[in-house]
This record gives C-alpha cells, structure tokens and sequence, in this order.
C-alpha cells in the first residue's frame, strides 16, 4: 500500500479487486460487466445521482432515513413502510455494526439468531452476508432509489455488492467513517480503502452509470464546528473527484444555531465547488445533505419531534438537497417503523411548508459563512502544505498532527486538543484549538465569542461548558447556562 | 478520608460510541474515584484484564449501539473464572436494541449477573451515589 | 347606546355596571373595592402584565396553551398538568361555547350534565356561572398566571368576575370577537360592550394594578393578509389605550411564509407603538403574540407537531413576547390534557433552541415590512377618516363599507368581497381587493405576487386557488397546487 | 338530465365555524345541487324551516365546536313531526368534543336519526358521491 492522491489504474484496481471479493464468499457474486448490464437497465427515478440532481434543479429538499434490520423480507417490508407510509424520498440499507468491522461471520450468527427468535438482533442490514442475489431482492422490491449508510472503515466488498445490486449511492468515506467509528484502524489504510469504493464508483462513472457518493459529514455528531466537518467534507470530496466520482454529496449536522447552520451548508457547497475547480474536476455535480440535530437527542417524543422539525426548517431555508432524518425514539433505541415513519412524516410536513423558502442574505449571515469560510480554508491549505501538494498524504499528517481534530473522536489517531463550546447564541465555536492551523485573527475571534458567554452566565469558558453543551438539548436547551 | 476506589471504565464489543465513555471519565474522576478508562470498542476481555491488574473494585461497561445484550453474554461468568466475585458489575447507555420495556430489560441483565442496570438518560449524578452506596459501607462522599 | 371613541367616565362607567352585574346571579359577587384589595395581593409573578413585560425584556418567548373544562376541580387539574407537565409559562382559562353566548342557563345543564357523565359536555369553562367564588378556587390552586381566552361578543360580565378572581388578562375586543364569532351582533354593540372591558381594566390600572388585555389577532384563522389583521389589532388597541388600558398585547397569526410571518409581527410591533404615541398613550406597553397555524391542521400527529414546530419557530424567530399553542389533536378535536401538554412540550423545546436567535434584517424582510405596513396604513386612515378623526365610528362605517373586510368572517355585517389566497413563495396576498382603500400600487403588487404563481403552476388566478390554500396545509403543503 | 335536487345547509347550534360551510356551499353548488345554505349558529328550526320551504331532499347538518351532539339532539323527531319523513339527515364536521373512537360516535347519531355521518377530514368528493347514490337511484352524476 503507498497511498498517493492520484487515480488507481485499472490495473492496480482489478489487481486489489482479486483480494477484495475473496473476503467473504458472497464476493464472487459480483460479475462487473453483469453488474453494468444491470445497472443500465435501472431506470432515471431509482437512481440515487439522477433524484439528488433533479431535486437540485428543482430546488426542493429530499427526505431519506435511516433503517435497517437482519433479515432480507423484513428489510423489504421496513423499506416500503417508510416509503408508503412515511413518505420517504430516498431509502437506506443502514448497514449492522459486525459488518462494518468486516466480521461476516458474526453475522451470520446474528441473522440465524434473528431467524429463530423471530426479531432482529442485528442493529442494521448485513448486506455482504446476503450477496448481491440479497441486495438486487431488496432493490427490486422497492420503489425509490437506495442507499448503503454504515460507517465502516473497510468498506470495499460492501461497496461492491451494494453498487452491482442496484444501490446507487454509498455513504462514507476515509476520515468520516474512520475518527468517528474506530479506535485502531490508521487513517492511512482507510484512505487508500475509500479510494477503491470511490474508483468503483468512478469507473461505473467511465461506463456511463451514475453513481452519488456521499462523505458522512456530522462525523461525532457533537458540537463539531463547521469548518472541520466543512474542511473533511471537500478533502473527501476531491479525494473521491481524483478517483472519478462524479455526483457528491456534502453533507453537514446541524449546530442548532440557525444562522450558522445556514452559512455551514453555504459555505460548504460554495468551497467545495471552488476547490473542486481549483483541483481541476470540471464535471462534478455537488448536491448537500443535512443531518437533523446528531447529537444526544432529548427522551421525550414530543420535544424529539421539535428538534426534528427543527432540523427539517434549517435543511429547508438552507436550500440542502436532502435531509436525514431522525425519529422519536432516538434516545432510546433503534427506532420501530412506526415511529421512524413518523420522523419522516414530521420531517416533510416542515419541508413542504418550507419549499421555495430560502434564507434571505442578511449582514449577520454573510459574515458567518465569511468566518466558516475562513477557518475551513486555513485547514485545508495547511493540509496541502504539509501534504506537499498531496491532499491524501497531507491528510495522514495533518491528522496526527491535529490539523484536522475531531472534537470526542474515538481514535487514537486523533489528536483531540480541539474542544468546541457554544458562544451565546448557540453557535458552535472554538474553546480550545489545539493544533489547528488558524489565524491570530480567528482564534480571537471565537475566543471573544465564547467570552461574551462567559460574561453573561458569569462563568469561567473552559471544559464545563463544553459538557453543559453536550447534555443541554437531550435537557431541552440548544445552549447549557450555567 | 477513605481510600481511593477504582472503576474500570469502557464501551464494550464493536461499538464507537465515545463521548458518554469522555465524561464518565471526566465525572467519576472529578467524584474522587480512580478511573482506569480502556475506551470504546473494548472486549470483554480488556475489561478483565484491567480489572485485574489495577485491582478494580468496579467494572462499569457502556453499551450504546444496540448489540449490548450479546456483548455482555457470558461476563459474568469470566470475571468469576478470573477470581474477580467481589468485583461489581455496572452496565448503562442504551443496551438494548430499540425502545423496549425496561422491566424485562432489567431483568435480562440481571440474570446476566449484572448488579446494576442503568437506563438511557441516567444522570451521572445518579451513578455516583449508587457507586458511594455500594462501595463505601458509611454511604459518605468518596473523598 | 352613543358609540365614541372616548374613556367612559367613572358615572356612565358604574351606570353601565349596575346592570351587567345584574345579567346573572353571581354578578352580585363581585365587589370592586374588595377586588382591588384582592389583586393587590397578587404576587408578581402571578401577574399576567408583569410576566410578559419581563419576557419582553429578556427576549424571551412564552408559551400558553388553550384549555377548559366544565368543572372547577377538572379545570385546575387541567391547568396543572398543562404547567407540570407542560412546562406551560403562562395558563388560559379557554371559556365553553354558551357562556360566548350569555347563554348561562344553558352552562347550567351543561354543568349539571357533566357531574352526572362524568366527563366534560362543555367545551370551556364556564367562568360566570362559576362565579368570582369559583374562578377565585382555580386562580388559588395554579402556579402561573391566568388569562379569560374566549370569542364573547358582549363580556363584561365575564370581564368583571374574571378581573375580580385574580385573572389578570383577558383576550378579545369588539372586531375580533365580533365578525369571527358572531353571526347577527353588530359592530357599533360589541365595540360599546368592549369599551366597558376596557374601562374595566384601565379602572384597575388607575387602582395601581396591571391589568393586560390581547385583542383577539387571528380573526378566522383562514388567509387573513397581516394588513387585515394588524390593521385590527391596532384599532383594537388604540381603543384599549382610551379606556385607559396600558399592558396591550397584539396578536397574529402564523401565515405560513416565515418572512412574511416574521414581517408582520415587526410591522405590527412598530405600527402600534407609532399609532399610540400619534394619539397621545404614552405610556402604554406593547406586547406581541404569535399564534401557531390557526386554521385546518392535518390529522396526522407527526404531522401536527411538524405544523406546531414551524410555529413556534416563526415565533422565536420573529422575537414575539409569546405563542399560542396547538396540539397533535387539533383536527380532531378538543385535546386531551396529555395530547395539549405534548404540544407545549414541543414549542418549548424549539423555542428554547431559538432562544436569543433573531431573524436578521434582509431585504426581503425590509420590503415586505414595508409592503405591510404601507396597506395597515391604507386601512387605519380610510377608518379615521370615515369616522371624521373618531375611531369607533371609522370602525362601525368601515366594516360596513368593506374597509376592513375579513376573509370567511360569519358575520353578516362583515362584507365579504375581499378574498386571498398564496404567491408563489405561500405569502398570503390579496386576490380580491373588495372595497379596501388601497392604491393602485398596492392592487398591482398583490396582483403580480398571484399572476406569478399563476405562471408557474400555469393556472387561472381564481377562487379555486384561495379554496386549494385553505385545505393545503391539512394535506400537507402549504400551497394548493394545481 | 335529472332535476336538481335541493340540499339546506347550515352550521348548528351556536357555532360560528363558517369556512367549511363556505366552501361546501361552493363545492355542492358546483356539483349540480340546488344549495339552501343558512349558514353559521343556526338552530333545529331553522333548518326544518328551510327545508319546508324549499321542499328539500338533504338536510346537511355541520357541527364543528364540540357541542353537536347536544344541538342535534331531537333533531330526527322536529323532522317527523314537521312531516320531513323522506328528508335525508345528514351531519359532518367534528361533532364530538375531542378525539373518540369513530365507531362509537356513528353509533350515536345513527341512533338520533341520522343517516350519513362523517368524521373530520372528509372529503367533498366523498359526500357528492354518497349525495348522488342516495339521490339518484341510477346514481349518475347529478346533472
Ligand atoms: C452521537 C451518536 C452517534 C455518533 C457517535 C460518535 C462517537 N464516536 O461517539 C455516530 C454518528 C458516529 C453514531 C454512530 C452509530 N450509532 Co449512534 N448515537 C449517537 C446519539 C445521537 C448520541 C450519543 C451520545 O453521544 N450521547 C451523549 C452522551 C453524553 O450520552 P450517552 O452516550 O448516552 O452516555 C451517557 C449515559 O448513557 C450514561 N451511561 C453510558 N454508559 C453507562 C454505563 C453506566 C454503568 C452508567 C451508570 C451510565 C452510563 O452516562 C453517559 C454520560 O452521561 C445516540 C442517541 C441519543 N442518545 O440521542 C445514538 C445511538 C446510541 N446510536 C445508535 C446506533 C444504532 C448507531 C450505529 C450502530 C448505527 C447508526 N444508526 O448509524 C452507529 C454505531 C457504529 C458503532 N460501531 O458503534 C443507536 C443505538 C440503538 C439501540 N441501542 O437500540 C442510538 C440510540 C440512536 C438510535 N435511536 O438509533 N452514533
Ligand atoms: C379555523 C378554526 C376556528 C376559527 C373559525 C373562524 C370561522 N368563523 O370560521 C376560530 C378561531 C374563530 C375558531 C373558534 C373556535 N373554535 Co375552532 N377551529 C378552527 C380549525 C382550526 C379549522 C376549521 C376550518 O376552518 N377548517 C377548514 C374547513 C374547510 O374544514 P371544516 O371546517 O372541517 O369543514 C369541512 C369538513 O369538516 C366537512 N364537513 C363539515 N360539515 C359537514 C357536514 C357534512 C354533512 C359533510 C358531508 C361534511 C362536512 O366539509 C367541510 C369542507 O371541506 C378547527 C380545527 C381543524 N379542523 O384543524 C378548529 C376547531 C373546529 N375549533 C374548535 C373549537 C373548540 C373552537 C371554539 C369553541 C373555542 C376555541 N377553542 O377557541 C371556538 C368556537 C366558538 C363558536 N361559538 O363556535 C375545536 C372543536 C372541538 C371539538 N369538536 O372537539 C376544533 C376541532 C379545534 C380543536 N381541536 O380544539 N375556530
């Protein structure tokens, strides 16, 4: 493995591709030129690129949720649910957490256990254990376009089997699916992985099948500041540029400060088509996905569904391509299909009222997206720099050196001296920036910000805060006063 | 004052779920315990071998994702092999998959051999006075 | 009866008294001097005016439901329930459909009947017949202040035993519990009736107690233009502020497009005060309340809260000192108390994300404040300018005249030749002007706004659009598409 | 082509809910109906009245407050006596205080002597329909 930014042959793709669908039986399913055929044959409305494209041009924001369970016809039958009675625009198979640790064999436990006790014990859809024959039946057997959600640093043969089943989309990524979701696995690895998944992608592409793409962009989904999950965004996003993937969709999770959240989702759509210019990727079509509250979510169902409509407005006046929807039950458990369907009914409710609303530009938000803008740049640049140019080496590095650091990521290849707090009007900011590459100007900036707080609440601004923050909406409050 | 007690902290089987894992941490440690954290994704085996080596009193699993019922089989038993009987065993986080009624969860776990079983939401405040109930005989502050 | 827009004096005030006390027999209970002694005694923060005044202060937004019961001991169970379990900031006191009426005998049986059944055949309390023994029982035995929310033509009585109790607001005035509520009542009667409720509270005031008063801001809750409304509320006001009245909330109701929404409360906010201090109140206090979506709500329960949300949002948003909440059971029915709780839950939740969240100036927003206010001042001049400088004079005339012409008002003085419907963004504009004296600009404007959407959905701009808009949101949209 | 058929329409009691009866006005005028519309806050007699002096064929009753089911009682009797035995009765709207269970409230008002009851949400197009199947045995469309 020498990971370098720069497009696999089809050499050294089919060469890895030998090794890849040789992890688990099902990998001999995957035939490509079968898989092309199949593919052609799917028509515009059950294309995951073709629907984000068209909402785009419409201006319309997009409902998708997250669901999975065990088995194949149970699957099925959650999926059609939350079309026909939740509304749905796009589906998910949310892939189960064995699979995403690559453990096929502890699947198959789950989904013979899931069989005999007559309930899924597997938190998502083991999508490798059931093969492409498994997937294309679920394809099939639905009526909107799909797509795999898991969170998996080695998702190769997953992405394999989903895209030759049908599956259009693939969410993840080699940061996003890597700080968040593991704690041993080097950034280096997950970079060179993500690079097959996108060169799948990128060579359907070369066949003329659209394939959407999608970095995870709440990344800990906790007081994340939006120039890293922006900065991570656009890396992944030329990363997978690079390999040839055309459709990509950014995505951001809500702060809950309406302005920031808005200029969040500006800022991103806007930078990364300009650095995608600047990397020369002439035709990439950028769509923006935005995740409803990711956080610690409150336990009652009624103040839930505030903080989904809330996410829904934002997604909405932010003019995002589509949102992610959460449920009711998101304190508690892995949501029934009732009460995911409602998540979704809740959601396009909002959007519906919202459509061809947008946020108009006021001073306040201007200088909002200016300042993401700025950070997000800082980081970026510094990742080139010390990756000489290669944003995939630099990416490594700038990792280890906490360039890029995740506030509460779970690796140990995160640095974590970055700690974010809410300033007082509950826009997310820098308490301390560890390593980040920022200006004196900047680190003024949110240090001033998070001051003024301190003041008003009459209170030090250090790590307390930061907890206060993270309970407060699961408590009712976007902002945790002293 | 009495003597410093020790909890082995961690997320047990494949799940990421970090940040509930930070502030136990932060919170036990600000309580007067001392924390032995082995962090998320952690077997069962880790918990063990921790408690061993640092002589824990308590061992307290975090389970978030949803696949903590299976995580947890069998724990108990392997803390009596390792001679760990006086250990305490907690569990918290969301051990289930999906809303379930907290009755019947509670006494799956407990049939486990868990000795405390916490539900989605409970206050840290809450797992501090058991953690002072069970471990100091006086029921006084830990320090 | 001789209507002028003048502060009754304290001999025709107690003249008038003598036979509204008399109306029904616990009219005998109320003893001005007593009363007073009474209010006297109430603790701050149990005091209507105050709370909102300190709410307005700190920028924050309240949250009241509606609720009523038959009987006393059910309607304070109701009450604290709706506080505890609500988090309710401030409580109603929602009066049953007979007592709107001065139907008390009927509140008799209905009274009688729901001690027998056991459940509530009323759907409100019946504070008169109740009593000043009564209504004090309820006020003694809840935690938050109360307000009389009602749609009573003629009041007084009502007015008279609520303030006595402890009540220290009361909803309504002589348009908007007129032409929404009322079907044979003239304009000229309940005006007069309403000058005596506002007498009655500025009477207290000259005691040294704050007595608030919130004209009735939605009307008939359908399309009602912000102008129509705002215009109302004014008058209202300014009729209030004569009487002596100085704690002045005025209302709107929800219209859908947020900038529009939020246009209205600031156009409303800043009319009033420049009216009030043209006619010499100087020292009146404004307030503002944000009424969510008042006409058909979808029967979906996630779908409602979606609705309830949107509301609550525009509210926090647009800086209103309070809101008026629904519930999931709203296109049902009369909620039960868990079913109103859970939308107080919900609105607080999302104001509570909102709070110290403005909608920042744009625009957009600039123009269509200004749009708004320049038809409120159409209005509000052509009425004091039929009514030769008197303003209850202009509002008789000008109801008649179709100066003030509200949409689907059951009223048989009301018009009824203006009709709305939505543009293109769901804003509400005027497809019918009827008689209202607006300029040919402003014609032209809302015209343009409706040909636009015409265009778009390639349709005639007719009645069957205003019908689409009124059943689009309890299907699920805000605007009726073809 | 059939003749018109005459429906009054009002809204009972003392509610003043006068946007659906607008639009059904409207709606069923629309549709071919020959509409008596009385309008909002309108007692028993009133609509017997109408219904008298315009030999009708529906009385089409809505009630929106809560109080229906007090303001339509009776209602089926006034009708015999004032000889409107052929007289379709018809009531709609949400005419029950609260949310309760559909079956229970048919029930209700099936026994006070009405024939078609709906619940809230209905739709104009069902009503035209169940006015054209009861009104035209051939039930095609009414004019
Ligand atoms: C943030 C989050 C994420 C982030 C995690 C980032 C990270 N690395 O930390 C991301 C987005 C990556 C994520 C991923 C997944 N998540 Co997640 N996640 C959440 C969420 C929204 C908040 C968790 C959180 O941080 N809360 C804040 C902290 C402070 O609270 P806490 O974690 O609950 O911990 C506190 C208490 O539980 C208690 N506690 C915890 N353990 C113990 C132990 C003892 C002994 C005691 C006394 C107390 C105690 O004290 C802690 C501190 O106060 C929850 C839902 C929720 N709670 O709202 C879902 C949730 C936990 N996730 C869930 C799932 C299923 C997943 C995924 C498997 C799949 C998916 N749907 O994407 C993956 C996991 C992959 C994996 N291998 O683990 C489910 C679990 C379902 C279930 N149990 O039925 C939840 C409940 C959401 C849901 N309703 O579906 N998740
Ligand atoms: C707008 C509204 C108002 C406006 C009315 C303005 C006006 N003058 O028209 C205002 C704000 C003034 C108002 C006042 C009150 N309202 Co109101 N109001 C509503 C609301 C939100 C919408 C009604 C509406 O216009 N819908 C749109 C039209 C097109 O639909 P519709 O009225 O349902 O009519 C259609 C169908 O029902 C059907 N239909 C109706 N009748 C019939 C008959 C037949 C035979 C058929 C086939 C079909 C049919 O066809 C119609 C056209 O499509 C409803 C709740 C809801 N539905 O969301 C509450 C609601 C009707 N109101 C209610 C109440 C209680 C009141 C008040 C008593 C007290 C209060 N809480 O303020 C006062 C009434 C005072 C009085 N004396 O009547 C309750 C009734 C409770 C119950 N039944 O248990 C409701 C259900 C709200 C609630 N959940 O509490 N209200």
């Amino acid at each position: 493995m020498k990971l370098k930014n720069r497009k696999l042959s089809e050499d050294e793709f089919f060469d890895l591709r030998k090794e890849v669908l040789s992890q688990w039986p099902t990998g001999k399913e995957v035939n490509l030129k079968e898989a092309v055929d199949y593919l052609k044959k799917v028509p515009d409305e059950m294309n995951f690129a073709k629907k984000l494209k068209k909402a785009k041009e419409e201006g319309i924001t997009l409902a998708q949720p997250r669901a999975g369970v065990g088995l194949i016809d149970k699957h099925i039958e959650l999926m059609n649910f939350l079309s026909k009675e939740g509304g749905a625009d796009l589906l998910p198979c949310t892939i189960d957490s064995y699979t995403r640790q690559n453990r096929y064999k502890e699947c198959e436990v789950g989904i013979e256990d899931s069989i005999k006790e007559g309930r899924s014990l597997l938190n998502g859809f083991p999508a490798v254990n059931h093969g492409v024959k498994g997937c294309r039946e679920v394809f099939e057997g639905v009526d909107k376009p799909l797509q795999a959600r898991h969170g998996t640093p080695d998702s190769r043969l997953l992405s394999e089997i989903i895209h030759a089943s049908g599956w259009t989309s693939n969410e993840g990524g080699g940061i996003s699916y890597n700080i968040p979701y593991a704690k041993n696995v080097s950034v280096e690895k997950t970079l060179y992985d993500w690079q097959y998944c996108d060169r799948l992608a990128g060579f359907y592409e070369e066949q003329g099948i659209e394939i959407n793409r999608e970095p995870f962009g709440p990344l800990t989904g906790t007081l994340v500041p939006p120039s890293i999950s922006n900065a991570v965004a656009i890396i992944e996003g030329l990363l997978a540029a690079e390999q040839g993937v055309k459709s990509i969709t950014l995505g951001y999770g809500q702060g809950g400060n309406l302005n920031q959240d808005i200029a969040a989702v500006k800022a991103l759509e806007e930078q990364a088509e300009s650095y995608l210019k600047r990397f020369g990727y002439k035709d990439c079509y950028v769509t923006t996905v935005f995740h409803q509250w990711m956080g610690g979510f409150p336990e009652d169902e009624a103040k839930a569904f505030g903080v989904i409509s809330m996410g829904s407005m934002a997604a909405a006046l932010a003019g995002a391509t589509k949102v992610i929807v959460k449920t009711p039950h998101e304190a508690h458990g892995i949501p029934t299909k009732e009460a995911n369907a409602a998540g979704i009914r809740n959601t396009k409710m909002t959007l519906s009222i919202y459509e061809g609303q947008k946020m108009f530009m006021s001073r306040e938000l201007e200088e909002e997206i200016e300042i993401i803008k700025a950070e997000t740049d800082c980081i970026i640049n510094k990742i080139i720099e010390v990756g000489k140019g290669d944003i995939a080496l630099g990416t490594v590095k700038g990792i280890e050196m906490g360039i890029i650091d995740i506030p509460f990521g779970p690796s140990k290849f995160n640095l974590g001296q970055m700690m974010p707090a809410r300033d007082n009007q509950g826009a997310i900011r820098y308490l301390l920036t560890g390593n980040l590459p920022f200006t004196n100007e900047i680190i003024d900036y949110n240090r001033s910000k998070l001051e003024e707080r301190g003041r008003y609440e009459d209170r030090k601004v250090d790590f307390k805060m930061t907890i206060d923050d993270i309970y407060a909406v699961s408590r009712g409050k976007l902002i945790g006063r002293k | 004052m009495q003597d410093k007690k020790t909890i082995v902290l961690g997320v047990i089987g494949s799940d990421c779920h970090a940040v509930g894992n930070k502030i136990l941490d932060h919170a036990l440690t600000e309580s007067g315990f001392n924390v032995v954290n082995i962090g998320v994704m952690s077997p069962q085996e880790d918990f063990i071998n921790a408690a061993i080596e640092t002589d824990a009193d308590v061992i307290m699993v975090s389970s978030l994702y949803g696949h903590g019922e299976i995580d947890c089989r069998g724990m108990k038993d392997k803390c009596l092999e390792a001679g760990l009987e006086d250990v305490l065993l907690y569990v918290g986080g969301n051990i289930v998959v999906g809303k379930q009624e907290w009755k019947d969860v509670k006494y799956r776990f407990n049939a486990m051999g868990f000795d405390r079983i916490y539900p989605p939401g409970t206050s840290l405040e809450r797992a501090v006075e058991d953690l002072r109930a069970d471990l100091y005989k006086d029921h006084r502050a830990a320090v």
